[in-house]
């Protein structure tokens, strides 16, 4: 049993919804636990400044960003080395299921916000951004899932959350296109064995893979009201 | 924007009617939520019609400034989220957002609704810093009475984190929050009207504030059952005249009145 | 009787010269007591970067600036949020008296420096920067005045300044389109009932309407000035 | 790189072959020199092929974190130096610059081979911040794995700049280097594996990244004669099966060792 | 400027002219104002021909730098207005922006005209910091010359603000200047010439530096009756003979003193 | 006899290399004593951005940059007043024997990096820097070579280092075209006669004369072995 209750392979409570923006020409807000992020899409739209248009694909352009007060101690607005990073982690992990090739010289743009912090934040921020990319209509190969599976007490276990976070071994955050049984975003900090690190990543998969579930069952349910609209 | 459409909002105004249909003096459907980010001491969000700010209060230990060696540190920020708006873009604060966080500061601070003396720790080196952030997540105009709305809700239902006083430091405890509310008295709101084509008309659709000639934002708060001003900014390129000035500081009261009953005291 | 011996609805002594640089297309100092301000206007003239420039009308651009030996405390050099703020409320007052219209796809650029500051810095700078784009030649259908009023030790007072402005009660900067009867700068800080605030607002209208006068003659002298050197 | 140099490079790949003739498991030569740079408390030079990173080792005191007031700090940086490809200009840091220093940086915290409790001078006041600064100089791909060895070789030989007491503060005498070494045990190593056309291969060339569907770098380090992994970071816009990062950490682990070897303890 | 006029321009100097008529050696008309600016501790404007700088000295209490921890700190910094010539814009400062600080600062400094180690309020912890601010009103030409002469009229005529020393912490009373004067003795002046066509000349009009091969500045100051040199900075896209920097130093002696008799003393 | 045991004419060890780098177009590493720059040279090439291209000329770019470890107490990254006042003075030093004129349109960058820094940085940078031009086979009018020389304990001395810079009077970097004799940077910190001025001056001169010897050895060398790789 782990501090929060959960079974070692289980998730946090997860609420995923889309459309949750006016604006954005797509979007959705991903929950998981206390981590709760907000994904908006704009594009393909044309691309600001031109010079970095490319002829034969549209450009992916991820922000990953936190708000100030998603922290115990006020993160400083802006862009951080650590959101630099995370920003294109994030689209690396995004590119394999678009079709960008359709879209040459436009922009995609996908911007997400961190409204609630606590641990996995990357991987709620993909989860959102997959679903918002989705609403907003673009033609996607698959969706794209996120979880992160770690080590704490030297238990192996499934969405690593608050005290586990900052007192735990490690963490492997995971992204994942089921569709080609890929792993898109791969990370991993903190000490392990190979076996255990086989284990982790399989654990983290399965992970992605209910989440996956969770974020076709939103967007069926999403477009289910469509139809009743449209009538 | 095209000049169209802003043609097109003027004729609608010209015929006494708003593109939703709404009374000039009408504001939109208002819908306010606190407690909607656990990680902040206090924290609100606020919808005006399609309109969606998220503000949330942090506090920490600081060092006073030097003119005000005994009072607490308010510090107001407002970020214009990329994803709330195609035309907000990731870079610098652009200058309304800059101007946005300070209106609703001035609306704060004026007001004097925080009894900042109360927030000093320690004269001349310690205070207690606030910290106000505003997030707006979607854009259908009037976001400074959204980001003022949510500031005020934020603030009002603020637990202070606990102080733990070590030897020769202080550090804070944000595992575990105080019942202790901040020191405020009075609810300082901001109520926003825009002229178009000579009529004034309160609570701007983004579409409004395209087609405005200017734009005049009143602060008000209440102070022992009676009604002040605090604070006020003209916007946009035209102006007004000194009559409707004073339609405005009448319709301000009033509408003020109304925000301030939607905010919940702690 | 104020600190520094003035009426209540006396300005203090002003000082007011255009032409004062010879570089810019037109200029101005406005001096309001210890404030100083100097504007220098370029323009219309060719938008850069290009993707700034507007197909139907001139871009009016307007920049604020403090020097950094104008406070009691030095201020660090480079824009501020407040002189971000001050540069956007400066522009928005100045743009109702210009022909933009006139001058597509240019920019006219407005700098102002203020060089000492004892309150009112803003008013100061308006009325510099009006005088400095009637030098310069640019067509405007009036000049715009600005002053400020305000409440010290409970009393309504016109043009607070010194120990008025720091220790006072209510500060109303007003910006004023004579022909229109239109104010086009209105700002507050303090606390007041409405009685108050009109009768703060009118005061400082009355004060605008003054200056409005010296501004006009500073132009008519030179105008005079002029006459004499083309003979 | 155009489009027919990335075909090319996956041509070579499909006969089994790479551009540089070496095998998929093979790196290129690796040269590895120690104490550089005079001016720094360790330094080192890399090569690998044509590719070449010196790392430096500044020490300085400083204040701890709050939440770790008892350990000293590592700041990773790197540097892209616009000499080493005419890609690299002035200006900001690259987000690839950013991820580099940042792989390299959790390498060396996550394996715990420096103990940064020994690192405390007096606890919640004065710790020694280690600074690990890495300037890229020539760039013919796997950037990670050099700065990583360059890293870990300037820390091995580092010496501790003299700490000088005085009444009430410290000051670093930085003519009079210590003996002492960094409280270091253990050698963490990045190694990196790129996947092209279906096929896995270590310490890629520069057109190699160019061409390749993702990358992996691996990070492993000694731990009283048993290999742990201690970092892992997926790069490029493709992916990996499970299987495929399963066979890339059996080479992580025979090519960390290889690497291991080639670092001189102090 | 267009290629022609610097033609005409050399033309001029061909026939032993310049553009205003000028001597070879000659300087423009120069007017320095002191006390211009009530805010600050000393100020001066400069007025050379059709190019105005103002500068202002600003104190205050800061800490002294670790390797000199007796001693006052100087800090000179310029701003090109973007009202003194349509090729300033704002944004960061240009290259020459920072030349002309550096240039003015090093003259200063090197001169030791000011004695630093009396403006050490308690060795470590607490110096007076001395911001020499110059902001650059209309530009014709020679820049430094101008604000080298604005910096040393505003630290001549500075008066010290007071200074109150509370228990443990020391605040600075800016409403009552004392009467105590900087402590400076010596006067450096930084003079300019430029070389068009072969030809050495003074004071160049902003023209002549559009046309100009090289450019050189020379800083001198009075040590007890003597000249002494105390900066030089070259600058242009060309370059002197010895012959040519032999000459240009008979004349920045000359000119030197010609400068140095303008500022006055308190 | 001096600190290090040299005369007082006596430069430090130098060490001279070009071709050091892969990717440039031309490259060297300069070592006076324990200053060590390496220069990189790229172009003439495309202008980016478009507008800072010069229809009649090649634009020269020249960028000093000190590593962070290169220095007792570490360099924060990035540019500071310093290295912009110094890459401009390094650019102006160049130019005389550049014929940026057969260029138009392009850009040459010089990016040098100061690995290591023990006084004289400056001179070590424009020694690598015009090998590294003389690599990259762009057209010259000659070498540029330079040093300094200073005064220190009352005495002139060539090439001051180590104490006799942090405790020295005076320091005087000059630049050398010595085809033309012309002095093409020419910096002074201290405090010195006319006459010790000059005896400074022709002192540096000398310094730079033996480096340019040293120049041409390097680069004759290299020549020398280039034509011995293509037989």
């Amino acid at each position: 049993m782990r501090i929060d209750g959960r079974k070692k392979d289980e998730l946090r409570p997860i609420e995923a919804k889309v459309g949750v923006l006016k604006n954005a020409n797509g979007s959705a807000m991903f929950r998981m636990g206390n981590t709760i992020a907000v994904a908006g899409v704009f594009g393909p739209r044309e691309v600001h400044p031109k010079h970095k248009e490319e002829a034969e694909r549209a450009i992916l352009r991820t922000e990953y960003r936190m708000s100030a007060f998603s922290t115990t101690s006020r993160s400083r607005p802006g862009p951080s080395r650590r959101s630099k990073e995370i920003s294109m982690v994030i689209r690396e992990a995004l590119v394999p299921v678009l079709f960008l090739e359709e879209f040459p010289k436009t922009a995609i743009d996908v911007h997400i916000e961190v409204l609630q912090a606590d641990a996995s934040t990357r991987c709620a921020a993909l989860n959102a951004a997959a679903l918002a990319l989705a609403d907003a209509g673009v033609q996607m190969r698959d969706l794209v899932a996120s979880c992160s599976a770690g080590k704490t007490n030297g238990e192996i276990v499934l969405d690593i959350a608050g005290k586990e976070d900052t007192d735990g071994e490690l963490d492997l955050p995971v992204a994942y296109y089921p569709h080609k049984k890929m792993i898109t975003l791969l990370q991993m900090d903190g000490i392990a064995t190979k076996e255990e690190m086989k284990k982790i990543i399989a654990l983290a998969k399965k992970g992605c893979e209910e989440i996956y579930e969770i974020q076709k069952k939103v967007l069926k349910e999403k477009y289910k009201e469509g139809d009743k609209d449209e009538q | 924007m095209i000049e169209t459409d802003k043609e097109l909002i003027k004729n609608i105004v010209m015929k006494g009617k708003r593109l939703d249909k709404r009374a000039f003096d009408e504001y939109r459907k208002i819908a306010i939520e606190s407690g909607v980010i656990s990680s902040a001491e206090g924290s609100a969000r606020v919808r005006i019609g399609d309109t969606e700010v998220v503000a949330g209060v942090k506090m920490d230990i600081g060092e006073p400034y030097p003119d005000s060696k005994d009072a607490g540190v308010l510090t107001v920020n407002a970020e214009f989220l990329p994803l709330a708006s195609e035309e907000f873009e990731s870079g610098p604060p652009r200058e309304d957002s800059i101007e946005l966080a300070r209106v609703v500061d001035r609306a704060i601070r004026e007001s004097k609704c925080i009894d900042f003396k109360k927030l000093c720790i320690e004269e001349g080196k310690k205070v207690w810093m606030v910290f106000v952030d505003i997030s707006v997540i979607d854009h259908d105009g009037n976001l400074i009475d959204a980001a003022g709305l949510a500031s005020v809700q934020a603030l009002a239902s603020a637990r202070m984190p606990k102080l733990i006083k070590n030897k020769d430091s202080y550090e804070v405890d944000y595992e575990n929050r105080s019942k202790e509310k901040l020191p405020m008295s009075g609810i300082p709101v901001s109520t926003t009207f825009v002229k178009i084509g000579g009529q004034i008309m309160a609570d701007p659709l983004l579409s409004e504030e395209l087609a405005m000639d200017a734009r005049l934002t009143v602060g008000t708060f209440d102070s022992n059952g009676k009604i002040r001003f605090c604070s006020m900014q003209k916007g946009g390129n035209g102006g007004f005249t000194e009559d409707e000035i004073a339609a405005i500081l009448d319709m301000a009261e009033e509408k003020g009145e109304e925000l301030r009953k939607l905010i919940k005291k702690g």
